[in-house]
Order: structure tokens, then C-alpha cells, then sequence
């Protein structure tokens, strides 16, 4: 789990002691988690284990009742949601949440909102730095799409979000997360309601995300071939705590993973 | 399955956060200076302190204090009945029934109509008590029809659609319902048949009119009755499983129509009951009655947490107790001039200081389950 | 078509089924038959007219045209208290419980259209035999239960109305591998306790491993019926459904 | 295939409408729907007579001698009625049942339970007196509604009208598209003519074509009942000849590419323009007063589409930005204003006039910017109000007095040019109209970048909207300041205009009217917006100000109120929709549908034949 390589490197994403509460229950009790610059780490966890709980504190979407979180050294504790994605941590939500009556096209746009400057004057005297930005968000949102192949691109771009198919959804929700230009993608069940071909195609492009795009990623999972094969390494929580951390055949061999987590007669 | 976000006690980050800290400190700087040169005036009007703002201090006595207390607690508890009604009403469908105030007036016009056809019959005069059961019940009946008509007509056809849609209607049948007392019953304000000494009268006991103690104990009962149904009933239980998830509480064979039914039919027939208290406390009533009681009830349902019938009618008293005071205790001694004319703007400022401040209410907000759309 | 081996009239019955969701066309001439005592499956990707399915056995949504039969009565145009009261009930996807009431009210609201106060209190004890763990919460609100209780409730609830069969919507979805095992094995066990289950079900490996029979249905179409162990051979169900998933 | 249907499903359950037979003989009614339908009907002609429109009404002929205005408010019911009964609810996979007599004895049956309505109220009227409560109780109504004869003749009359007229109703289910079209098309040419009959008088008057209007009206009001005929019969050719043509121009610039279209729509918008700048010299003074006053609610509307239509914040309080604009408008130009009167320019001030309403959009935005939506409605309405009482109050009377307002406030001087003000109501059109074309401007322009981009996505999910790094508060806010400083131009020009403020101008049930106007246009769409003051404001009037229609006066904001609910019921993506807005009211219909076929695409990958894009375009 330390960089093998000698130089003790900083983690990109540290929590330290991080825990939230509501209303007495403790959805996370002083958890210590943390991701590197180009690492996939999986969190795996029974359900209500504050696995989403850890990303919603992660992306300031609720509070933190103590501990704090670091993103490249610099705390994130008091930030608004959108000051975290503008430092550079884009998510997808556990049940889609797409902007149903944008276009494709414009769902990823807007996402670009915190890397982009122009304002309404701008637009009301249609400067030609307003339309080359306008042209370059344009251009990137078309880039990011062309990630998904054959799936998200031409005619699809003016359609509305919400007449894709599921499997689609889920990738547009990929493409609008990366298009906030991040450093972190944090992915909430990516693949559920897949089939298994389309999370076998997905489950790929979480690699090519991470080596082709350089993103670090955080990927919360229940598929356990999704997680096995994507992951550098996986963290086990139960309870709003880590009951285990290391790669997936160290876990998942682990008796209090299979105890809490796994169950006995899966194979996985 | 996200929460919403928390207020944040941290410390304020945007420009907008530092505006609303200084706005919260404002209101409470204000409420509080006003506090303090009150007392003053009341200690001595010469004081200082008091005569800062207000060069014409006079002070207030002690029965003048009670009495707006009194007459605040009285007209909170009728905020308070109607404030059920929204309060429910949100619980349930999750959207605001603007036009629930405008319910509250038709019972007030219908106490109106059949008191005076009662009067008409010298019943009135002859036996008051059986004539007021008879109006309560009238304006009960006739406000919840109302309240059934419109929840079939304007609002189960929208069932599902974008939060806003509803609340857009509600404005509309609002609007309708006070314009239709127009167009039938006439422009002007009409009155009550004359009551009782009793009624009207200051007695005794603490010097209050028999009315307002009407008011106050019919509520309180009423209160309880409502209480005892939502929360101990199998159909209360039917309600509070529609609040939370219609879908899944239709899957246990819940007529949720027939349930939602009920909850606008309940809330109808509370603000019949506060319709008819009204008539009889102020003996008159115009087709603009509904309005700002219905602001306010809000406002009540807000303060006490929406979706709570014990919050309601807190929020209820605690309006009426403002904006009854708050004229004379906060702004008299502040030196703003005509503050009775200030009532109604110090009730909407209620309403903002009170979101502005806690925004879940006293008792904290139970809203139907959020993830459903 | 393997269904001749038990009792002569289905419990629950869709006959040549249409149904629509607006101008599309989600259910196609869909022929189910559900008889008394089986353990059923019905597989599917996303939008293959899973849940229209369970909404139209339910009486959430009419069909345009064909019949739903419970019991050998066509019940169309029966509300879906009426079909609760004749013994048909569903545990939705993700539990989807009373939050803010306690489990004892869940369990209550489980029965609401029941009027037999001694069946109610038998039922509920028979539920607690059935999972301990649910006795233990019995005041606590059900939102501050775990996954696994939760889900026990959730079925507990079902229970509660005295059903005749069971329908579970994607009892899989979404759950840790230790939970859907759990879930495996708390079907199997009330199907054991006699009751009828009919399953709704994405997972086509973990529906076939204890379902005596499944069909599959493809954009709204049913388009394979036979028995589990057939299913499970099946290549293009293999290919198209269980992928790689199976080892 | 494309036909969009009601939803039908849902947690509620609602049973949809039971199957129609493939062929039904004509006596076969759904008997129970037509009684409800026909109570229903029956309860709406006694609400209608009993609040005293077809009385009021009478005066206005629509037709001369046959019909007025107070009798068609009678007629419409049992019409609408009888057009409803025999609605069936369209299934694809499903016959509809073949259009046949029974649409129409449905019709004539349905009628006559709701023209039955009228017959009571002749027999309740002539035997009791209600005079007590209801203030239309009067033997006037009972004279008008049996034509001046026994009560017996009432009875019989109304009843037979209702069938007639509900017959009629039935009859237009059974025509064929284009019948209908034509039919429809006729009605409306007839009644607009009646409707727009002050303003065609007047403009023929600018024009000297007297005779034409001579012609058509009678000397009294009304048309002709021979040009009425007329004038149906040359629409109803129209109707059938020029109506596909339209629809083909239509779908010819739709189908352009996007530099012609872009050239179409803008040949369009100069040809508008041109119009409006060239009409008001023709026209008189009744319309261009009534011009000026539809200008100055389109800009009103435009101002709060903006923060309705494009950031989804549902404002009531709306008002309270014309209320400021014109205050201080007045306060900044009148000598007369109490406390401060620095006599700007008008132009001058209006530069203040703006920085202030910006100030207090953001005073009053700043804390409800976060409410939840429903809160923010209320709570803005109390801010309109607050803002009203403190104009009103003693307290600040010194400042801008008090209820007797601030008077003799000088008209609008542009660049040296002579005063605009309301004596010449033409002027003020023009200034109202280059206002809104800044407004349209700025709508147009804003919609279509960063910023209307994050205000969508805030409409649509405001905590996803967060976090993929839109600050919402920010943008909201500057949606709200917008709409606020778009206010204060009509707020000025209102002062200008009328040459007083009073505090009672600026009741909440102004933001109201706006509202009605933004919705009834169509939210989030100029054009439905402009269309919908035009439509609203030009024919029933504003608050205060009198439309085509004066003598709905009494009525009108009954109907505004009528109006909304329908509205929301009936069509809410309003007259003339954006297309954004219908995707988001329809999307239940329409996403299930989608869903289904996006998945068939994904299967057959590519194919966008009548993709779910064909269900959209409207």
C-alpha cells in the first residue's frame, strides 16, 4: 500500500480520522483512506457500510462531522461541492443522475463550467474570446465522447439525455465526470445493471481511463470480477470502518472480508 | 439514497455565505436592540436608552402586554389549524397548496351565510351554542368538499409531474376561488350576526374575551383528535406510509387516492374549523380573507417543522405571538412610525428570519422520500 | 411447457399480454403461468419489460390487450389492493421500507387489508422464528436497520399479507455477494415453507441455480420458456446473458 | 404513432379508460361518463350565470342580432361538453372505435344535461330569492335566460339549446382532419374578428378604409351577420387550401441548414420588426395605448422568463423589481418626490434606476437563493409584498409618500428628443419596443451559452449541477439580478408612462398576471412569452390596464386564475413551448419509449431512422 518505488510520495487523496454522522449513527468512523496518482482502488463493503458516504464526503455533498481530507496536501474540509470539482474531483452517482433534458452534447459542456472563464458580457456582446471558448468546450465535450466509441458519438449528441439506453447513460456519466477536467474520478457502481457483456467493455475502459487519460480512480463495486480486475488495490469497509485494505487476492481471501463482505459459497 | 446537504456551522466561504451571516446577525441584532430599548421603556420612558430611537416612548402596561399575548396565542391557534393543512398536505404530495388559505376563507364565508340565514330564523339569539355547533359542522362539510374538489380536479391529474407544476396550479385555483367570491358573493366585507355578551366580553379570568378562550380550546381538542388519528390509527398509519412512499405503500393495498383523499379532506375540514373561530372573533369576512392567514399558516407550518401536527400548531402560536407583539416590542421602541401598519410585513419577515435561521423547522422537516423521482 | 407436472389451473397467469407505456409497445403477447408451489424466474437485461411485467401482474399498470388470471379469475381491471387481498404480493427492488417508521409498523402496514387480529399475531410470530434478528428491532426505525435486516423485513413485511405467491423484483440487484446469498437463501427457504415464488431477476446464473423453471424475455418479448437446467445450457442465453460471468 | 397519450401508470393507479368496442351501435354510451361530464357542465353554466357574465356580457355583440358575448359564455359548456363525451383515450396496438351516430346522440344527450343547468337555475330563480348571498341573484338574469317569457320557456329553451349546441360539439369529433381544421379555423376568424373589432376599427381609420370596417361591423359593435357568414366562408376555403402549405414552409426552414435557417429566422424577425415600428403610425390612439401596455408586459415577462423559464426559479414576488424601478425612476426624475429630488434626465436615471434594482435583486436574492423551490415561491411573494408595505407604510413616507404615491413625474426625454410620455402612447411603444428587443437580445444570447447552459442543469438537478462544478448560488443569483434589472426597465418606462406611482400598482396579484403570461405563453421560449402577453394582456388586459375585451374587466383575473389551472393541466409547456420544456413534461411519457428503443439502437447499433428525436419535435 506505501509507493514501492523509495520516494514516500504524498498521496493524491488522503482522509485522516474522517467521520460522518446522521444523526447518531455513524456512517464513518475515523477512517484513514487514500488514493495515488495513477492507482484504481476499489471500495468493497456490505451494503450501508458508507462506502457512497465516503464519496459524498469526499465531494462535500455532506458534511463531515471530524477528521479532515486532503487533496494534493491542501485540506478540502469547508469546501462548497463545486470549489471540490474545481480543484479537480469529478463523481458518478450510484443511480444516474444525468441532466435528463440536456443533450448529450450539452450534459458534457456544462460540466466544463469550472474550467471555463467567459462571462454573461461575453455573451451578450459575442466576443471572439467568447466564441472560442465556446468552440474549444465544444471541441473537448466531442473528444471526451469519442472515448466511448461508436457508443455516444453522431447523431446521439443532440439527443436528449434521458432517451439513451441504461448501459449508455452510465457512460455518459463517465464522459460528463471526465469533462471537468479531473485528477480524481470517483465511480459509484459503474456497472450495475449492466449485462455482462457491457461491463466486460466497461471494466476495460476503467483501465484506459487510468493509462490513456492519467486519471487516478476510485471505483465503489459489487461485481467482484469488475473489481478484480480493475483494482491496484481494494479497501474493505463494514460499519464506516476499514476491516480491510490490500490487493484483491489478499482480500479477498481475508476471513473477515468473507465473513462481513463475500459470504461463503461464492467463489469469486 | 443521498442526503441533502447540511447547513454548515463552518465558517462562511462565498460572498453569498458572508451576506447571510451578516443578515442573521442583522435580524438578530435588531430583534434584540429592540428587546433591550423596550425594556428600557418600560423601566422608565425617560431612560436614555430609550428615548435613543423613540423620542415618544410611552411604554406598554402590563395588561396591554397581556392582552396582545393573549390575542396573539388565540390567533396562532387558528394559524395553527390551518397550518395542518399545508403541513399535511406537503407531507403527503410534497408540494405547497397555495390555495389551501383560500379554504379557510370559504369557511369563513359559509359561517357567514349560515349564521346570519340562522340569525335570519332568530335561532341565533335563542341558542347560540347549538347554532355555533350547527355553522361548525356546515363549514366543516362545505370546506371539505372544497378541499376534495380540488385536490380531484386540479392536483391528482398532476400527480408525478415536476415539483413546480402543482404549486403553479395551487396559485391558480387560489386565485380562482377568491375570485369566484367575488363574482358571486359580491366585493364587500360581510358580517357576522352579533354574539353573545359572553363571547364578547372580557372576563375575569385574566381579563380575556370568551371568544379568544373559544378559540383556544377548540383548537387544543381539535388538536388532539387529529393527533390521536394520524398517529394511532391503522388509517393515520395508511397516511404517514403514503407520506413516506406512495409506490410501495400502494404495493401493501393502500388505496393511496382514497388516503390522499383523506389528508386533504382532514386539512379542509381544520380550516372550515378556523374559518368558523375566525368569523366569530373578528365578525367579518371578505373574499381577501384567506390570503395572508395562509401566507402566515405557512409560515407556521415552516416554523414548526413541516410535516409534524404537533409543529404546526407550535408555529401557529409562535406567529401569532410575533406578529402580534413583535410591532410593539421590537419596532415601536426602535422608532419606526405606524407600526400597526407593518403587521403583515413583520409576519413575511417572520417567515424569512425563521428559513433564514432554521430552515427544518423547530421539530425538523419530514418530507416524502426524496430519491423518488 | 414444463409446467404440465403440477396442478391443472395456474395460481397466477398472464394469457398473450400486451401492455404499453405510452406509444411503446413494452409488453408482447407475454404468456406466463405461475402454478401453486414452484420456484419461477423470469430473466432480462435493462429495459426488457421486467418491471412492466410485475407492474401488470399487480394491477399498476392495464394491460391494452390478454388477460391476467389469479386463481382462474381474469383480473384485469382489479385494483392492486384486490389482488394483494387474493394473495399476490412483491418485495420491490433495494427493500424499499418504511424508513421513518419502526419495524413493527412495517410489519403492521405488511398486513393492512388483513382483518384477522389472531392470523395478524400468528403470522408475526411465525416471522420471528423465521428471523430472529427482526424481533430484536422491533421499535427501531427501519432506516437505521443494516443491509441484511433490512431485507429480512422487507420479506417479513411481504409475509405479512398471508400471500398465496411472492413476487421478488431483482432480489440481487445492487447488494453485497454475501447478501445476495442471503437473499438466495431466504427464498429458498420460504419457498420451502410451501409459499410460491416468482422472481424477477437480472442475474441469470444465481436466478437458474434455484428456480425450477425460468423464461427470458427480450424487449418485451418472451423469448425462451423452459426448464432452469435447460436455461442454463441454453448457448445463447449463455452468450448473452451469463457472459463470462460464469466459472 | 407519435400520439402522446396521458400517463396511465403510476403509483396512484388511476384505471385507465375501460376498452371501446369496435363498433358501437348509437344509443351504446359510456352512460356514466356522460352524467358525470354533463353535472359537471351543468355546475359550470350555473357557476357561469350566477356570476354574472352573460348579464355583463350581453352589452358586447359578437354577431349582430343573433349572438353576444354574455350568451356565448352560456354556449361554450355544453359545447365542450358534448365535444368531450365522446373522447376516447388513443392506444396504439388498439382499434379506436369508428367515429359514428353515437358520437353525436353522446353529444346531444351530454349537452342537454349540461344546458339542464341553465333550466334549473330558471326554475330555482323564479322560486326562491338568494338575493342574500349571492349578489346575481336578480330577476335580470332570469329575464335573459328565459328571453324574456315564463319560466316554463326557459326550461324547455335551454334544454333544447344545450342539445343543439352539444350535438354540434359531437358532430366536430366526427369530421375528418381537415373538416375540423376548417371548422375551427372559421370559428376563429369569426370571433377574432369580433375580438379585435376596436382595433381593425381603428387601424382602418389610420388607414382610411373605413368602408371596410363599415362593412364588416355593425354601427353598434358586431359584425354583420351577413359578413360573418362571409368572412366563415372565405376562412374556411383558406382554412383548407393554405393550411398545408403552411405546415410545409414550416418543415421546409426546419429542415434548412443552419446558416439558411439562421436566415429564414432572421428575414423573419427584421419583417417583424418592421411591422411593428411601421403599425403604430397607421394606427390611433386607442391601440397603440394598448400596444404600449402588451410592450410593457412582454418586457415584464421577459424579465421573469428569464429567472423562471431559464434558472427554474419560481419568483412570485416579480413585482417587486417594477415596484423599486419605478420608484426610483420617480424619485430620480419628479420634482415633486419628498425627500430627494435630483430631476435627472430620464436616460440618466435610468442608469441608477439599474444599478439600484440590481442591488436590491441581490439584497432579496441573496438569502432565498438557497431555499428549496417551493420555499423560495413563498418567501419571494413576501418580499413583494414587504417591499409594497414599506412604500405604503408612514414610516417611509417622508421618502416616497406614503399612499398618496409620487405624481407629476416627467416623461422619458431620449437624447434631446421630446418628452415620452403617457399623453402619447406611440412614443412609448417605441421605447417599450427597443426595450424588449434589448430583453430578447439578452435572452436569446445568454440562453445559448456557459451561463444558460448551467442554469438548465441547475433547473434540471441542482446537487449534480454542484458537484460537476457549476456554483449554483452564483448562477441562480445572477439569473434572479437579470430578471430583477429587465424589471426595473418596464418599472421606469411605467413611470414615465403613467406620470405617478402609487403603492396599490404593485399588488402581488401583478406578479401573478406576469406569471399567467409566461406560462400561458409557453416557459423558457421568447417567442411563446411575446405571444402570450400579446394574446393575455392585448385581449383580456393587464391588472389594470383595459385589453380588446373591456368588458371582461370584472372577470378577468377569475379567468386568469381558470386559466392557469388549465393550462397546467392541459398543455404546460404553455402556447408556444421550447422545445426543452416539452421534453421535460413529457418525459415520462416519452422516456419509457425511448429507453426501450434506445436499447433496440444499441442492439442494432446505428439506425436513426424515427429515432426518439421524431416523438420530440412538436
Amino acid at each position: 500500500m506505501t509507493a514501492a518505488n523509495g520516494t514516500a510520495r504524498r498521496p493524491l487523496l488522503e482522509t485522516r480520522r474522517l467521520s460522518v454522522d446522521f444523526g447518531g449513527l455513524h456512517a464513518l468512523d475515523e477512517l484513514d483512506f487514500e488514493v495515488h496518482e495513477g492507482e484504481i482502488v476499489s471500495v468493497i463493503g456490505p451494503n450501508g457500510a458508507g462506502k457512497t458516504t465516503l464519496f459524498n464526503a469526499i465531494t462535500a455533498t455532506v458534511e463531515a462531522s471530524g477528521g479532515d481530507i486532503l487533496f494534493e496536501g491542501s485540506s478540502l474540509m469547508g469546501l462548497d461541492p463545486n470549489r471540490v470539482t474545481a480543484r479537480g474531483i469529478a463523481r458518478t452517482f450510484q443511480n444516474v443522475r444525468l441532466f435528463a433534458n440536456m443533450t448529450v452534447l450539452e450534459n458534457v459542456m456544462v460540466s466544463q463550467h469550472c474550467r471555463t472563464r467567459q462571462h454573461a458580457f461575453g455573451a451578450l456582446l459575442y466576443t471572439p474570446s467568447f466564441r472560442r471558448e465556446e468552440a474549444e468546450i465544444r471541441e473537448r465535450a466531442e473528444t471526451v465522447l469519442s472515448f466511448f466509441g461508436s457508443r455516444l458519438v453522431g447523431y446521439r449528441f443532440d439527443q436528449p439525455a434521458f432517451t439513451l439506453s441504461y448501459a449508455n447513460r452510465r457512460r455518459l456519466e463517465i464522459a460528463r465526470a471526465m469533462a471537468t477536467q479531473p485528477k480524481l474520478i470517483l465511480l459509484d457502481e459503474p456497472v450495475a445493471g449492466m449485462n455482462p457483456v457491457e461491463s466486460a467493455e466497461l471494466t476495460g475502459m476503467i483501465g484506459r481511463l487510468r493509462d490513456e487519460w492519467g486519471f487516478a480512480i476510485v471505483v465503489i463495486e459489487h461485481h467482484m470480477d469488475v473489481v478484480r480486475e480493475v483494482s491496484d488495490r481494494v479497501v474493505v469497509l463494514d460499519h464506516g470502518t476499514k476491516i480491510a485494505e490490500g490487493d484483491y487476492a489478499e482480500v479477498s481471501t481475508d476471513p473477515k472480508v468473507i465473513e462481513a463482505y463475500l459470504g461463503q459459497g461464492t467463489d469469486a | 439514497m443521498m442526503r441533502r446537504r447540511r447547513t454548515r456551522s463552518g465558517a462562511p466561504r462565498s460572498g453569498v455565505d458572508w451576506f447571510l451571516t451578516f443578515l442573521r446577525v442583522a435580524i438578530l441584532t435588531v430583534v434584540a436592540v429592540g428587546i433591550l430599548a423596550f425594556i428600557a421603556q418600560e423601566i422608565d420612558t425617560d431612560n436614555p436608552f430609550a428615548r435613543w430611537a423613540n423620542p415618544d416612548a410611552t411604554g406598554l402596561t402590563g395588561a396591554q402586554f397581556r392582552g396582545l399575548v393573549v390575542s396573539g396565542v388565540a390567533q396562532g391557534c387558528m394559524y395553527g389549524l390551518i397550518a395542518l393543512g399545508y403541513s399535511m398536505v406537503y407531507g403527503v404530495l410534497g408540494f405547497i397548496n397555495f390555495a389551501h388559505g383560500e379554504v379557510f376563507m370559504v369557511g369563513a364565508m359559509t359561517g357567514m351565510i349560515t349564521s346570519n340565514k340562522l340569525a335570519d330564523a332568530g335561532l341565533w339569539e335563542s341558542n347560540f351554542i347549538g347554532s355555533l355547533v350547527l355553522i361548525v359542522i356546515v363549514s366543516m362539510i362545505v370546506c371539505t368538499l372544497t378541499a376534495v374538489i380540488m385536490e380531484r380536479v386540479a392536483y391528482r391529474p398532476l400527480r408525478g409531474s415536476p415539483r413546480l407544476i402543482p404549486l403553479i396550479t395551487s396559485i391558480g385555483v387560489s386565485f380562482f376561488i377568491q375570485n369566484a367570491s367575488i363574482v358571486l358573493l359580491g366585493p364587500a366585507a360581510k358580517s357576522y350576526p352579533d354574539v353573545p355578551d359572553w363571547v364578547k366580553d372580557k372576563h375575569t379570568f385574566m381579563q380575556i374575551e370568551g371568544a379568544r378562550i373559544l378559540v383556544v380550546v377548540v383548537a387544543t381538542v381539535s388538536m388532539l383528535v387529529l393527533w390521536y388519528l394520524v398517529e394511532h390509527t391503522k388509517g393515520g398509519k395508511a397516511m404517514r406510509a403514503v407520506a413516506e412512499d406512495a409506490e410501495i405503500a400502494a404495493l401493501m393495498g393502500i388505496n393511496v387516492n382514497r388516503t390522499i383523499v383523506k389528508v386533504f379532506a382532514v386539512g379542509g375540514a381544520m380550516a372550515g374549523l378556523a374559518g368558523i373561530l375566525w368569523g366569530i372573533l373578528f365578525r367579518s369576512v371578505i373574499h381577501s380573507t384567506g390570503f395572508l392567514p395562509g401566507i402566515k399558516a405557512f409560515s407556521a407550518a415552516v416554523v414548526g417543522g413541516i410535516g409534524h401536527l404537533g409543529g404546526a400548531m407550535a408555529g401557529g402560536i409562535s406567529i401569532g405571538v410575533a406578529e402580534s407583539v413583535g410591532p410593539l416590542l421590537i419596532l415601536e421602541p426602535l422608532g419606526v412610525s405606524g407600526v400597526s401598519q407593518l403587521r403583515d410585513a413583520v409576519a413575511f419577515a417572520v417567515l424569512i428570519g425563521v428559513l433564514l435561521l432554521r430552515p427544518a423547522g423547530i421539530f425538523g422537516e419530514r418530507l416524502p422520500a426524496e430519491d423518488r423521482t | 411447457m414444463g409446467a404440465a407436472q403440477s396442478a391443472p389451473t395456474p395460481l397466477l397467469e398472464m394469457r398473450s399480454v400486451n401492455a404499453h407505456y405510452g406509444a411503446v409497445h413494452a409488453l408482447k403477447d407475454v404468456d406466463l403461468s405461475i402454478y401453486e408451489g414452484e420456484l419461477v424466474c423470469l430473466l432480462g437485461g435493462n429495459a426488457s419489460g421486467k418491471s412492466t411485467t410485475l407492474k401488470t401482474l399487480l394491477g399498476m399498470l392495464e394491460p391494452t390487450s390478454g388477460e391476467v388470471v389469479l386463481d382462474g379469475e381474469v383480473v384485469n381491471d382489479r385494483p392492486t389492493s384486490y389482488r394483494v387481498a387474493r394473495g399476490v404480493t412483491m418485495v420491490p427492488e433495494n427493500r424499499r421500507l418504511f424508513k421513518r417508521l419502526n419495524v413493527r409498523e412495517n410489519l403492521d402496514l405488511g398486513a393492512y387489508l388483513r382483518t384477522d387480529a389472531d392470523g395478524i399475531a400468528a403470522d408475526m410470530e411465525r416471522i420471528f422464528e423465521l428471523f430472529p434478528r427482526v424481533k430484536e428491532r422491533l421499535n427501531q426505525k427501519a432506516g437505521t436497520l443494516s443491509g441484511g435486516e433490512q431485507q429480512m423485513v422487507a420479506m417479513g413485511r411481504a409475509l405479512m399479507a398471508k400471500p398465496r405467491v411472492l413476487l421478488m423484483d431483482e432480489p440481487s440487484m445492487g447488494l453485497a455477494p454475501a447478501l445476495v446469498q442471503q437473499n438466495f437463501e431466504l427464498i429458498q427457504q420460504i419457498h420451502q415453507a410451501g409459499l410460491t415464488v416468482f422472481m424477477v431477476e437480472q442475474n441469470a446464473n444465481m436466478a437458474l441455480s434455484i428456480a425450477d423453471r425460468g423464461w427470458v424475455l427480450q424487449t418485451g418479448r418472451v423469448v425462451l420458456d423452459d426448464t432452469a437446467e435447460n436455461l442454463l445450457a441454453h448457448p445463447d442465453l449463455r452468450a448473452s446473458y451469463l457472459g463470462q460471468a460464469d466459472t | 404513432m407519435t400520439a402522446t397519450l396521458p400517463p396511465e401508470t403510476g403509483a396512484a393507479g388511476v384505471p385507465a379508460e375501460p376498452s371501446p368496442a369496435a363498433a358501437r351501435p348509437a344509443l351504446a354510451q359510456d352512460w356514466r361518463r356522460l352524467v358525470r361530464m354533463g353535472a359537471v357542465g351543468a355546475a359550470a353554466q350555473i357557476f357561469i350565470a350566477l356570476s354574472n357574465m352573460p348579464v355583463r356580457l350581453d352589452e358586447r355583440v359578437v354577431v349582430k342580432p343573433v349572438l353576444s358575448l354574455g350568451y356565448l359564455t352560456l354556449l361554450i359548456v355544453p359545447f365542450a361538453a358534448g365535444h368531450r363525451v365522446g373522447h376516447q383515450i388513443k392506444r396504439e396496438g388498439m382499434a379506436v372505435h369508428a367515429a359514428g351516430a353515437q358520437e353525436v346522440v353522446g353529444g346531444i344527450a351530454c349537452g342537454a344535461v349540461a344546458g339542464g343547468g341553465v333550466s334549473l337555475l330558471a326554475v330555482l330563480l323564479a322560486n326562491f330569492d338568494l338575493r342574500e348571498p349571492l349578489v346575481n341573484w336578480s330577476p335580470i338574469l332570469a329575464e335573459l335566460l328565459s328571453f324574456g317569457n315564463e319560466t316554463w320557456f326557459a326550461v324547455v329553451i335551454w334544454l333544447l339549446i344545450g342539445a343543439a349546441v352539444g350535438a354540434a360539439g359531437g358532430l366536430l369529433r366526427l369530421m375528418g382532419p381537415a373538416a375540423r381544421r376548417a371548422v375551427v379555423t372559421m370559428a376563429l376568424a369569426v370571433g377574432g374578428a369580433a375580438v379585435l373589432e376596436p382595433l381593425v376599427v381603428d387601424l382602418a381609420e389610420g388607414m382610411r378604409l373605413e368602408a371596410l370596417t363599415d362593412r364588416l361591423y355593425a354601427r353598434r359593435g358586431g359584425i354583420n351577420w351577413s359578413s360573418a357568414l362571409g368572412l366563415a366562408a372565405a376562412s374556411g376555403v383558406l382554412a383548407v387550401l393554405g393550411r398545408g402549405r403552411i405546415r410545409q414552409a414550416r418543415t421546409h426552414i426546419a429542415s434548412l441548414e443552419g446558416a439558411k435557417r439562421t436566415r429564414a429566422n432572421s428575414g423573419l424577425i427584421v419583417l417583424t420588426g418592421a411591422l411593428l415600428i411601421v403599425l403604430p403610425l397607421f394606427a390611433g390612439k386607442l391601440t397603440n395605448e394598448l400596444l404600449a401596455n402588451v410592450g410593457l408586459f412582454v418586457l415584464l415577462a421577459l424579465g421573469l422568463n428569464i429567472v423562471v423559464g431559464l434558472a427554474g426559479i419560481l419568483d412570485l414576488g416579480y413585482v417587486a423589481f417594477f415596484a423599486v424601478g419605478s420608484y426610483s425612476a420617480a424619485v430620480l426624475t419628479a420634482a415633486t418626490s419628498p425627500r430627494i429630488n435630483p430631476e435627472l434626465p430620464w436616460l440618466v436615471a435610468l442608469i441608477f434606476v439599474v444599478v439600484i434594482t440590481g442591488l436590491v435583486g441581490l439584497f432579496i436574492g441573496a438569502p432565498v437563493i438557497r431555499m428549496r423551490g417551493d420555499y423560495l415561491a413563498i418567501v419571494t411573494l413576501g418580499f413583494g409584498e414587504i417591499i409594497r408595505l414599506i412604500f405604503l407604510s408612514d414610516w417611509l413616507s417622508g421618502w416616497f409618500g406614503g399612499s398618496q404615491g409620487i405624481t407629476k413625474i416627467p416623461g422619458a426625454g431620449i437624447f434631446g428628443l421630446t418628452d415620452v410620455a403617457g399623453t402619447d402612447p406611440r412614443r412609448v411603444f417605441y421605447l417599450v419596443l427597443a426595450f424588449c428587443a434589448i430583453a430578447i437580445y439578452v435572452s436569446w444570447r445568454l440562453e445559448r451559452s456557459r451561463l444558460g447552459r448551467a442554469w438548465m442543469a441547475v433547473r434540471e438537478d441542482e446537487t449534480v449541477a454542484e458537484a460537476m462544478g457549476i456554483n449554483t448560488v452564483n448562477v441562480k443569483l445572477l439569473a434572479f439580478v437579470v430578471g430583477a434589472v429587465l424589471g426595473s426597465f418596464s418599472g421606469a418606462i411605467f413611470s414615465a408612462k403613467v406620470g405617478s406611482v402609487f403603492p396599490n400598482s404593485f399588488l402581488i396579484l401583478v406578479s401573478i398576471v406576469i406569471l399567467v403570461v409566461v406560462i400561458f405563453g409557453g416557459m423558457g421560449s421568447i417567442v411563446g412569452v411575446i405571444a402570450g402577453s400579446a394574446v393575455l394582456i392585448g385581449v383580456l388586459g393587464g391588472p389594470k390596464q383595459p385589453g380588446l375585451l373591456a368588458e371582461f374587466s370584472e372577470f378577468k383575473l377569475l379567468i386568469y386564475g381558470a386559466l392557469l389551472i388549465w393550462m397546467m393541466l392541459a398543455r404546460p409547456e404553455g402556447l408556444i413551448p421550447s422545445v426543452r420544456r416539452s421534453r421535460e413534461l413529457h418525459q415520462q411519457e416519452m422516456a419509457q419509449d425511448a429507453w426501450l428503443k434506445g436499447q433496440v439502437d444499441d442492439d442494432l447499433d446505428g439506425d436513426d431512422g424515427d429515432g426518439p428525436q421524431a416523438a420530440v419535435a412538436t
